[in-house]
């Protein structure tokens, strides 16, 4: 099995055993467990300098063969892992347990630990200029989403945070690389989480008509 | 604008309210908005410019209106409004205001300062849409619901070491040194009552004819701590003597021995023997 | 999707639905349970009556979308579940050697032999102080760790026992003189253990003769 030639690389026998692979774990398996089995095995053609061109390949593979299925192969977290298409979500939360959604104030708080991490809670109220409820770090932990990273050096000490494997897992995140750049954050003024184009509409109406009250006062 | 000033401002989950509810609804509902900041970040929105671009000053007269709208209606406001606002009005006259040795930098300051925190909060709510816009793992998307257990548990070797053999036999020794008192070694010989019930077990299966004393001993000796082997021979060969003299006594065998000293032989007695054969024949 | 016809059954959307279900469910997927989700999303034809036919033709796709591939939908107990090739499992199937342990009385009877070989099992049970049962022998028989070392010269001439070589190598040990010796081991004993005069002069007397054997080996 050692002579197989770049060019007809993946075979045939190495996407199935990677297939097989992660499909078994229901944890993201690592490159490097893939790329030991496929050693072990003799599969890994000889005189091969690049194994991440090697294991793209058979991750390329096994996209095109699971193209448009139910099932998908998917990169996160530093490895690869099957999961459902998108699209059956509705139909299938029909018969799975579904976590309650995360509130616009974790979602926020969340995002600021994965910018600004490993930061304190201090931190994080002054960022959003409010202060945070315990049940949204709560709810964070408890979803382990964030974990301690040490603790601050100032007076008090406080807990610092930052996120965790299952934080880039549960969003299907490479590495923290794959969230956006700080510049692009910023192209355009975003909408606010969960407010709806027409709430937004509203209040800017009523916003507007107070300024001019405002003014008038003033 | 409604008469009493009241504005609505809905809270993130809320549905947006129709016209008419919007302009006799009495409750300003502020505490829709995560902070004061919040608030800022939403006029800013309104704008509808570049962040960077936005007027600072507009920002904070809207702010100031709305909180005094707030307290015209007697909504209880927290704090943290209260001291954004006294802080805004504070920027909002030094803004308005210059001093006459030139632009206030301290004012200056503050605004950008504020901008600053306006652009951050921002980004962190517009990543916090970008997650969310994700798939989810557990709500969008589900991995496999059951991993496969590709593991086999090899129980065929052993775990040995040197001190668990070591703690066995010091276990050994603490404990049989702790029973151990003293008693006279008994010594198992072969007694006359062993020998009894041997014989009378093997006679039935005797062939007709003499047959040595010695045939008769048995083949294993009761398990002893007795080393010499003679010893024990000779007790086992007494005793089995004392028995078969018993059972000559008795009518049950024939003893004889050829010479002095010499070899010992025993016969089932005949009489028995004929006995047996002929209860067998009826 | 209620208008699909028998011929064309199971549509795409219906292979891809079951294919994601059976994936993401934590234990095999029933064939009520899919039928029910099935019937939930009105994908099931009109008019069919015979439902175990519509499953069946159901699996079968998935089977042949399957085949050949490293995993495969299979039916065990309770339903389907996706299963590793039964070729590529003993690649991926990882052995994880857990030696036992000896139990206490054959370790005990282990370490006598050790140390008193070749010795008899009524000696055995002597130093233990119990009788010792014949399925304690019998382990460390079939362990290889004893062997019968001739016969005492004693009437009924009792099974002499000694260790083997494999005792030495699952020991790690060159020899049996890489064993701490007994006196060695005696000096460990607590001095509050209540000793008759039996057993500190038997303790002499075993020291004595390892000291001579010592002596002899010298």
């Amino acid at each position: 099995m050692t002579d197989i030639t770049q060019d007809i690389w993946p075979s045939d026998q190495v996407v199935r055993l990677v297939e097989a692979m992660i499909f078994s774990a229901s944890a993201p398996v690592s490159a490097k467990a893939i790329l030991s089995l496929l050693e072990n095995q003799d599969l890994v053609p000889d005189g091969v300098e690049d194994l991440d061109t090697c294991l793209r390949a058979v991750f390329d593979a096994l996209q095109t063969r699971y193209a448009g299925r139910g099932v998908l192969p998917s990169e996160v977290a530093g490895g690869w892992q099957f999961r459902t298409a998108p699209d059956l979500a509705p139909l299938l939360t029909k018969v799975l347990p579904r976590p309650r959604r995360l509130a616009r104030a974790a979602m926020e708080t969340l995002a600021i630990i994965a910018y600004h991490q490993p930061c304190t809670r201090a931190e994080i109220e002054d960022i959003r200029g409010v202060s945070l409820g315990q049940n949204v770090l709560d709810t964070l932990i408890e979803e382990s989403l964030i974990a301690p990273r040490g603790r601050k050096e100032v007076p008090g000490r406080p807990v610092l945070w930052g996120t965790t494997a299952d934080f880039l897992r549960h969003f299907g995140l490479k590495g923290l690389g794959d969230l956006p750049r700080r510049e692009e954050l910023m192209t355009e003024l975003p909408e606010a989480l969960p407010r709806t184009e027409e709430a937004q509409a509203e209040t800017a109406d009523l916003l507007a008509s107070e300024a001019q009250a405002g003014e008038e006062d003033a | 604008m409604a008469p009493d000033g009241a504005i609505a401002a809905e809270p993130p989950s809320g549905s947006a309210p129709g016209e008419g509810e919007l302009f006799t609804a009495p409750v300003l509902h502020l505490d829709g908005f995560e902070g004061p900041l919040d608030l800022l970040l939403e006029l800013a929105r309104a704008q509808k410019v570049d962040l960077a671009r936005i007027s600072i000053l507009d920002l904070v007269t809207q702010y100031l209106a709305v909180v005094e709208s707030a307290r015209r209606v007697r909504l209880e406001l927290a704090a943290d409004w209260l001291v954004m606002a006294a802080w805004l009005a504070w920027l909002k006259s030094r803004l308005l205001l210059p001093s006459e040795d030139g632009p206030d930098e301290e004012a200056a300051d503050a605004a950008e300062l504020l901008q600053e925190r306006l652009e951050e909060l921002a980004r962190m709510s517009a990543a916090a849409a970008w997650l969310s816009a994700r798939d989810q793992l557990g709500r969008d998307v589900f991995a496999r619901g059951e991993a496969e257990t590709l593991v086999e548990i090899d129980r065929s070797g052993l775990a040995l070491d040197v001190p668990q053999l070591m703690r066995a036999w010091m276990a050994v020794i603490r404990r049989t040194a702790r029973k151990r008192i003293y008693r006279p070694r008994v010594i198992r010989f072969w007694t006359v009552q062993d020998a009894l019930v041997r014989l009378r077990r093997l006679l039935g299966s005797t062939p007709p004819g003499w047959s040595s004393l010695d045939s008769y001993l048995p083949e294993a000796l009761p398990e002893t701590d007795v080393t010499d082997r003679a010893r024990a021979g000779r007790a086992a060969m007494a005793g089995t003597l004392i028995a078969g003299l018993e059972l000559a006594k008795s009518g049950m065998l024939e003893l004889k021995q050829d010479e002095a000293f010499g070899k010992i032989f025993l016969r089932p007695q005949e009489e028995m023997e004929m006995t047996a054969e002929a209860g067998e024949m009826e």
